[in-house]
């Protein structure tokens, strides 16, 4: 498994980890929302700046662990400018990479393709999908109007 | 590394006290290799691992005696009741030698606490009365008195923790009051290993008309435990944290309380007479047991409690101090490492939660795992407790009889490494 | 004596359908010699005996990955885990191919039932409302409703038997009513040996907008279930009735369902999240299993289903119809023996209820054992049903996938011989 | 155990069993009291007929097992004449016996000397213990002025 664990934590991911994209919290966002996956104790604050239906940028603030600071980091980096059918359909091919599941390969998801690894890992999978999770929910209470409560990667 | 090979020699010469070598040969899961290296398990709190008598026990049940107990009038149910029934017995010695029919057996020390607070807590519990707990408590010994509370409009008052990781009893007299009817508490913490004063508090709350459930899950397995002495009026463990198979709780309390509190479950076993608008309980412990019992693992608890009793809990004791001196020394010179829980060795059990300033307990414990050493990473199941340390989470490593000096250095090394790795790699 | 003999060999060769010899080659205790005879094992309705594949799960669970499951980051905990929910993914295709979310994992058949009335029961009867169940349930699925009705106020009402065993279905709609709120009764009768028109039955019930709990404990062990097709919502049984180990029970229910229910075990594994006055659940099934789980013996539970499966249930109930079938027949040239439940063979299990007319069934079952013959005596835990069949107790032989004619004459030779020593001695 | 089985069924159990003693009920008794071990579906009842402090007579009534049976007929047998403190002796000794503790030897206690065998099969002791529970139940009973209810070897 020393050779899983550089399959989890590749060269990719453990420099999203040191340098995390969208790390300084956006000023005035048009979104704010809160995850948490109370399992690991893992918390998160998402911030959105919408330009239209554009994602103009989002801040990802973590206390969490490699794994989940990473996938944030990608989250930010590749969400800016996407509009919301675009990140929607990116979290859905984060969440069937994740789980093993089949998604569609043409779509270039960059960096992401490096959370492969983590699926060989299943205590871990919470980590990688909490910011996409909550994003998700941000993005969807803002188009409904929903009161905004913690996401969670559990239930 | 001169310094520390000298200590190591040092502190494996007094281990040897209890031929851990030997004990080592006895558990075959300590062959295994993980990633290319000899499993260090420093998991313990969890669930510890189980000799080989312990496993015999179970093939030569299923493989001799299987059958279903009480009332059987053929060979195998009378082996397979008798073998069941001695485990009672020698369980009831286990713990300062109380009556068998105080013995009630369950899956778990989760469903022991339960079955308390559902039969005796409920009937016993009122608005107005007053729950104590402390702040760290595992969820078993947390959510059910939530829950009471919750539904019985009583009070739920913590005993609270200092700095240090002892509870804080300065306040005592204001928190245990003549409104308390139930103090429930852990006799050693899974997270900080702080072992708990609880002679002293059972005999407070007793001068107040309360009862005490001591949480014994870690207390147990790993030093000498007298109920009576104690005068504990309820007394949970589990068999899986004592060498004994998974499945396998126990719930002491003392007979006139068992004699006042109704069954939770009903069914089989648990009856003395039923008819189709009546039924009526066997005598204790029986009238807590309903349906077949998990036979195979009770006949298997009882070498696991010879083999404890081989040994000697005072010995097993000693070592556990050993080690833990050995191991809080050493994780002490590790700069990057935070300890939580008392200093000193003797308030505390094999327990060591530790964090990393730089990485989160989930990579530290995975990047161990890479190495062999398998240390528990998270909440440990005391949500509230971990927040109040200032943490999300943190790594544990707990100890067992079979654990050496040797695997505390290995765990020390991964640490070492761990730190090359995420944070100046 | 040349009759039988023949007869023997003539149902020997159907039996070799399902290869009784080979099958018996994988249970090691079916070599055991009871009082200078070899075993012979008809108490399998109380619990069966064990593969070699079962046995050898728990020795290389312990032996190779004993670890607590769930969030551990270690790669004995990750192995644990995924080993016992691989047994849940079994357990869930096993019954018709539910859900794995719809498998929660208890102790015994008795807990399951337990759980929803505890549950779902106190949530939803109130005074008023009507619980129905039947004359033949075992205690396991008759106390609790007692216990509940008593509590509620709500009615119990009995679907009564008639002279043969059957559920008398005549006055159906005056028991099924609207006030009815469920239904809960046993597929096979484990005195009787009945197997109940459950499809129907449940069909009736929804019709009501009452809910349906099949207690399946002597069923899934014996024929095909499927408990979508029967359209169930609450399906119950035990692994140690069906090669499996002890220590597993199983209940089955519809996902909407459980995600009404609270749980009412509370602690580790089954929360989500916990605060010092808070608690919230775990996703499904966890919420349910609360405290570390009997681990070993879920695990091992996969490869009994495996066994199963590899047989195929079909071929399982083929075989018990042909070995009860010649049961029957052989016991009923005994005219000193009074046989219960239907006459017709494809109404019932593998189960042979019966009295000698002038020996006690306790002394009947006692002399069995000294020629090596294993039936159970008494009550069967179903007092009730057994003082409608107006005896005190009875003997009761039950059969499985290893049994032969062969050991039905051992039955046979063997009452004959009790004749001997009890009445004409 | 064939020969453990002919400990339990020892001559003088069966012929106990099959010739049972005080079987007719007595028909102006001065106690009745019934005896129920559920777990077996064995009930009984027994009847004494006092003569001052002894007992005159006592009548078994017994539907149960060759041992419960044979341990009634043996009550039946040696109660005859006895006072109460004699009677509870007894009981004592039978109790001693069936559960393998030690008892006064030097006490003649005849026939049931016999019922020794049952203690090898724990599940069985219960019914050569009912009739004797009933028995001092009763005399407890009418020497205290209790309501009589029935009385049974669990609990
Ligand atoms: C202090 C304490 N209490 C209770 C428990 C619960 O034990 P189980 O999961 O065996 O019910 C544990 C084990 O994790 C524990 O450490
Ligand atoms: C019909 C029936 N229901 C329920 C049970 C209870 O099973 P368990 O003792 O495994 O809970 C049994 C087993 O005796 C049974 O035969």
């Amino acid at each position: 498994m020393a050779e899983q664990l550089d399959e989890m934590y590749r060269d990719i991911i453990m420099e999203h980890y040191r340098f995390p994209r969208g790390h300084d919290k956006i000023l005035n966002p048009d979104i704010t929302k809160e995850g948490r996956n109370p399992a690991c104790g893992d918390e998160i604050e998402i911030r959105v700046k919408m330009d239209k239906d554009k994602i103009e940028t989002v801040s990802v603030d973590c206390a969490g662990c490699a794994i989940s600071t990473a996938s944030g980091s990608m989250l930010a980096e590749i969400c800016e400018g996407k509009t919301i059918a675009e990140v929607k359909k990116i979290a859905g091919i984060v969440k069937a990479l994740l789980k093993g599941e089949k998604f569609d390969k043409s779509y270039d998801i960059g960096d992401i393709e490096a959370l492969q690894g983590v699926n060989k890992f299943p205590v871990r999978v919470k980590c990688a999908l909490l910011s996409w999770t909550t994003l998700v929910d941000a993005i969807d209470a803002k188009q409904t109007g929903r009161q905004l409560t913690a996401s969670t990667t559990e239930g | 590394m001169k310094v520390i090979d000298q200590n190591k020699s040092h502190l494996k010469s007094e281990n040897s006290l209890l031929s851990v070598d030997n004990i080592r040969k006895d558990f075959p899961i300590l062959d295994r290799m993980i990633n290319g290296h000899k499993l260090v398990y420093l998991d313990n709190a969890a669930t510890t691992q189980k000799p080989q008598t312990v496993i015999d026990a179970i093939t030569s049940y299923y493989a001799g005696f299987n059958a279903n107990v009480h009332r059987g009038l053929h060979t195998l149910a009378e082996e397979a009741t008798s073998a069941m029934e001695k485990t009672r017995d020698k369980t009831a010695a286990f713990i300062g030698g109380v009556k068998r029919e105080e013995i009630v057996f369950t899956r778990n020390a989760t469903e022991s606490i339960n079955l308390v607070v559902s039969s005796w807590g409920k009937k016993n519990i009122k608005q107005g009365d007053r729950i104590v707990i402390t702040q760290m408590e595992h969820h078993a010994n947390l959510v059910p008195w939530i829950m009471l509370a919750k539904e019985t409009g009583a009070e739920l008052e913590y005993i609270p923790i200092d700095q240090n990781g002892y509870l804080n009893l300065s306040n005592i007299n204001n928190i245990i009051t003549p409104k308390t009817k139930i103090v429930a508490l852990t006799h050693m913490s899974n997270v900080l290993g702080t072992i708990n004063p609880v002679a002293e508090i059972i005999s407070l709350a007793h001068k107040n008309n309360a009862l005490v459930l001591i949480d014994g899950a870690q207390s147990v397995p790993h030093m000498p435990v007298d109920v009576k002495t104690l005068d504990a009026d309820f007394y949970v463990f589990s068999a899986h944290k004592m060498l004994g198979p998974t499945g396998v709780g126990v719930l002491y309390a003392r007979e006139e309380i068992l004699n006042e509190m109704e069954p939770v479950i009903f069914g089989g076993e648990m009856i003395n007479e039923v008819r189709f608008d009546f039924a009526d309980w066997a005598e204790l412990p029986m009238k807590f047991e309903a349906g077949t019992p998990n036979i195979a693992d009770l006949v298997a608890f009882a070498p696991a409690l010879d083999y404890l009793n081989k040994i000697g809990m005072d010995k097993i004791r000693q070592h556990e101090i050993e080690i833990t001196t050995y191991g809080l020394e050493e994780l002490r010179k590790l700069d990057f490492i935070k300890i939580f829980g008392p200093d000193n060795v003797l308030d505390r059990g094999g327990v060591i939660s530790f964090v990393d300033d730089k990485i989160h307990s989930h990579d530290l414990s995975q990047y161990l795992d890479s190495k062999g050493v398998a240390v528990r990473a998270g909440h440990h199941c005391a949500q509230p407790l971990v927040k109040l340390l200032g943490v999300t989470s943190t790594s544990r490593a707990s100890f067992y009889i079979y654990n050496t000096n040797d695997e505390v250095d290995q765990l020390v090394e991964a640490l070492k490494a761990a730190r090359r790795y995420f944070v100046n790699g």
